[in-house]
């Protein structure tokens, strides 16, 4: 087992390529979406019921971590949304393990 | 005469559902349509009623009415988000003028869907050419917004530098925007397949694209019922000058629709229809493209706006209003 | 005769449906229907039965018949909880008791769906109003399960002050969840729309309404076979009691159903539904009203004795046995 | 990038309400739900195929958990469900930095 | 001739609506038809065909012509696998020679349908127990594929006992996924409950099963090809070897299985539906089968190898050249 | 509150089965599922649109994790997927208390 990044990030389904494409521009190639997901935020734009939200997972490891951050958060600060990063121990991920 | 339209329209069970899924969330009982049923039954309406004026193209053929009536589509398309725009400019920031603008440039599939039913229960046809009316009437206006708001931050620019982001609009992304989106592409490619298919294709999909539709219709609208009813709160943020707005626009843009149909003469099922494009406004395609292209303004105005007031009104008073004043003048 | 009643009702495709969903949870094959299909499917259902509903009460008239049956419908479902409380006592803690009592005294819309589908397929009508017999008789049960709770718990209370915890029930939101619950609210409203609408607007649904009616049946019925086998291990922490009771209690509940329908003299359709009404339990409006009202009870109990035991045993056994029972009576 | 709270909340969806108005009385007023979740618990009550669970996160100022557990921990004790928090880092959001 | 077929092959909207699927891929669309709406609509369709299948099979009844060709649909299911296995060992290394192998052998029902749906279309009828053969064709290619690569991976360990990691195949898990896995259940399921319910059932579903069967195709197809077009990229990774064998392979077989039509004497119809289903490779039950019984072959390259060129070319060109050719051979 | 382990997997569809056997063997009952989740790894063996992966979060007590790692992981060697553990705190959970 050895220390990974936990990243999460939610916004609106429409920002979903864009949010894809700066994983992909950071070396960010394991991935899990869920889609369809139901949010509310304080900022009085409040979400839609036609235009879904999406959530995405990824595990990386915590050398990626900043190009990520670089890479996203434009994007976020932009069309909104929000992303947290946590600390997990990766048990498990061939992916992981040969991006360290 | 009035009066009996507007029953005739309110007892249509798919209006009767709009209310009842209004009225579950206003007594707050739990019902809900789970997703992505609605989403796929929008689909299954574009399919539908695009297949359906492509297979009716081919019987009509393409005369000088339709090609008329589609340069008048366009026409409408661009004008009414100019001119909402500096009216709402009055009010608005740029931002939230361009996208409320853009937001009733464009229509709503289900009003002239539920129009469509209506004129169907009545026993009035149309052609299918008004289809790619609708098809050609959802985008312009994301397109009018967008050069709208370019050229009024480039004034702003110039005046005070600081406030103002510098934009540099993706424009390529727009357009696909624009014209790639699911709803138009959707729309555009069953109406192909139906004309090139035409009455035998028909046969084969009409028990499923045609008589579903009506119910459909119905399940739709009862979930669209309960949308608009959960955003009814944000009626008192929207203010009243948007409430207005959302009230009149719709009527006064019936009118211009009104006369030009007039004018081309158009058939009174036809007209009815072009009316009902230009009164009704976007709710789903043109708060997507704006939610990525003008993230400044609020969606919750630009949805509300065109969602909770326009879209009731359209599919309760306005589609019976239009049509009992184009019986009046073409009679 | 009877024989070939149940052969007849079993080789009904929804009911052979049923069978294969078992089947594929007991022979570990991976199918399932994907959520929220079958969610969508019961709400079709309401739909359907409750417009088809609605279009047939304006046809046939409120005479005394249905008022008779209607008040009788509504003493069932208060009767029936009532009686069931005091047996269940005897095994179960009052929390417990009170919620299975609930379940019993309440109906499932589904086993009434599929003995109406089975009257179809023999060629006997049944009246509109029975299903507005449905609907009443769905939520008075969870009322009376409570008010027998609070009182019990009062009892207890003066007894032992420390064993119980005090109940300050939230009656408006209990209210709330029996009569505005989605099956209920969908039931009427699609009802009170068919009323509105009649003939015309069944001319436009029934595609979709009716046509469909059966084949959805048999894909929900499917999935139900598919929960009601997972369930089946259970039935090990059920205990033989609570078996015996699901059993029997149906049997009991449409042997007095049967007699009411006798009395007031409905015709054989109308005093199967009836009978089947009497004899159903809930698994899904009262489960979910249980779980926040009594959360002590447990619900692996009350789900596990009215789907695992009492649905099957009506789907299969009972209607073609009340059936034939009600034939004998009847000529 | 500054410390905040996740919380996890999974329930049975006919508790949904209550939560949420839990969540709201704290004001943590970002979170997102993700409904038709299943699960399972070791309460021998196992969770229903006909009703569902949720699964809700929310991402908060540390100081706000308090009144939160207060809040959510009788609904959850008298109904059922769990509900977790750990320690995250903020890239974004806007919301969560308001409520600091 | 061929011409014409081909165009009337892809004229039929089913055909088009995967065409305008991929289209929607490649312009970069955000067209998405959502989970679990094509899954429903995959059970759907199988449902569908099983008992239509079954209720036809009773009304034919079994004779020798029957039995015939399901012998031979059991021996072109053993037998494809095993030759292009030692083809594909060539190039693959064991473990994805048995994975596409095993793909190659079974079959794919949506490519039976379009087959069926396409027949329907020209007035050509074909006998219910080719629904029989398509269930029994579904499995055996995954028993062989382990097989042979439990034979292959011996005779390796003996050769360099390091290298391959010992395989202890649970052979009830590999016969419960072959046999039991929801396709297999559902259509062998559905096609016993037409062959129990025959005529009356039919009454009772068609309106369902049938009449909704080619509008569901053509939703099915639309999003059929969005998921084909996605994978069009993973073709660059598969290597001309593996696109070449997605191209003659089909052809080789379906000969193969037009000389056994032509032997034991199938009329038209059914010699169409048993070349196809020599010809077509699966994409979800033997993928979904292999990567849990052979995780160390690459699902990129079975998959795309049968999703994204086989499905394709069976669709368009292979299914009205086959027409074609068995045209010439029995006139 | 008291500390306990979240225990994160994602795979695909086909070997729900397999991990839920595992966690069962490693008396992990409480858990909860998330279904139809898309994802993609960089091992090039990208996701199936035709089959999905599932998301698995469980808590559960410290003591229980390396059980459990030792069950899951020889699944995911074989069959692919990721597993990652991270800390919590547990608000409440009677069924995780009781398995203390
Ligand atoms: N603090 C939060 N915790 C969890 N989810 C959040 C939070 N804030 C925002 N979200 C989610 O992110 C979506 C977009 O947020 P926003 O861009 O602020 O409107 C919301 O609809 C929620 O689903
Ligand atoms: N330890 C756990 N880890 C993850 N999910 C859990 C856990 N315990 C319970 N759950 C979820 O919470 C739901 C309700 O739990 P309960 O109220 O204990 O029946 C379960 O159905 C699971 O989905
Ligand atoms: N680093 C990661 N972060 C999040 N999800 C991942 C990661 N790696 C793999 N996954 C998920 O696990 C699934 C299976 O991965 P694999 O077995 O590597 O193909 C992928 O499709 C993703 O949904
Ligand atoms: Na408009
Ligand atoms: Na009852
Ligand atoms: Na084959």
């Amino acid at each position: 087992m050895q220390p990974a990044k936990r990243i999460e990030i939610i916004a609106s389904s429409v920002e979903l390529a864009k949010i894809l494409d700066g994983l992909d521009k950071s070396g960010v190639v394991g991935r899990t979406v869920i889609s369809n997901v139901s949010g509310q935020s304080s900022t009085g734009e409040m979400s839609d019921e036609l235009v879904n939200n999406f959530y995405i997972i990824a595990f990386c490891s915590r050398d990626r971590v900043n190009l990520l951050v670089e890479n996203i958060k434009p994007i976020l600060d932009k069309f909104g949304g929000v992303c947290y990063l946590s600390d997990v121990m990766e048990v498990q991920s061939i992916n992981c393990v040969a991006s360290v | 005469m009035d009066l009996s339209l507007i029953a005739s329209n309110i007892l249509n069970p798919p209006v009767l559902f709009f209310f009842l899924g209004m009225m579950a969330v206003l007594v707050k009982s739990d019902l809900e349509i789970p997703q992505p049923i609605p989403k796929f039954f929008s689909l299954y309406l574009l399919f539908a009623i695009g297949f359906k004026g492509g297979v009716e193209l081919v019987k009509s053929g393409i005369g000088q009415e339709v090609v008329l009536t589609l340069l008048a589509a366009s026409l409408m398309a661009c004008i009414v988000p100019l001119y909402t725009f500096f009216i709402l400019k009055l009010k608005f920031d740029l931002y939230n003028a361009a996208a409320i603008a853009a937001t009733y440039g464009s229509i709503s599939a289900v009003t002239f869907i539920t129009a469509g039913s209506f004129l169907g229960q009545l026993g009035i046809s149309y052609g299918g050419y008004m289809v790619a009316a609708l098809a050609l009437m959802e985008s312009p206006a994301i397109i009018v917004g967008l050069i709208l708001l370019k050229l009024a931050t480039a004034d702003l620019a110039i005046v005070d530098d600081s406030k103002v982001t510098q934009r540099d609009l993706d424009w390529s992304e727009v357009l696909k925007e624009a014209f790639l989106n699911s709803s138009v592409f959707l729309l555009v490619g069953s109406l192909l397949i139906g004309v090139m298919t035409g009455e035998r294709g028909w046969q084969a999909l009409s028990p499923f694209s045609q008589d579903m539709f009506y119910g459909v219709l119905a399940f739709f609208l009862l979930d669209m019922g309960l949308v608009a009813a959960r955003r009814l709160k944000d009626l008192e943020k929207t203010g009243t000058f948007l409430i207005s707005f959302a009230l009149l626009i719709p009527i006064v843009n019936a009118a211009i629709g009104l006369s030009i149909a007039k004018l081309i003469g158009l058939p009174q099922g036809d007209a009815l229809l072009f009316c009902v494009l230009c009164a009704s406004a976007s709710y789903i395609a043109v708060p997507a493209a704006m939610r990525l292209t003008v993230p400044e303004a609020n969606p919750s105005l630009y949805v509300s706006a065109a969602l909770v007031i326009t879209f009731p009104f359209n599919i309760i008073v306005g589609i019976p209003l239009y049509l009992y004043c184009i019986n009046m003048l073409w009679s």
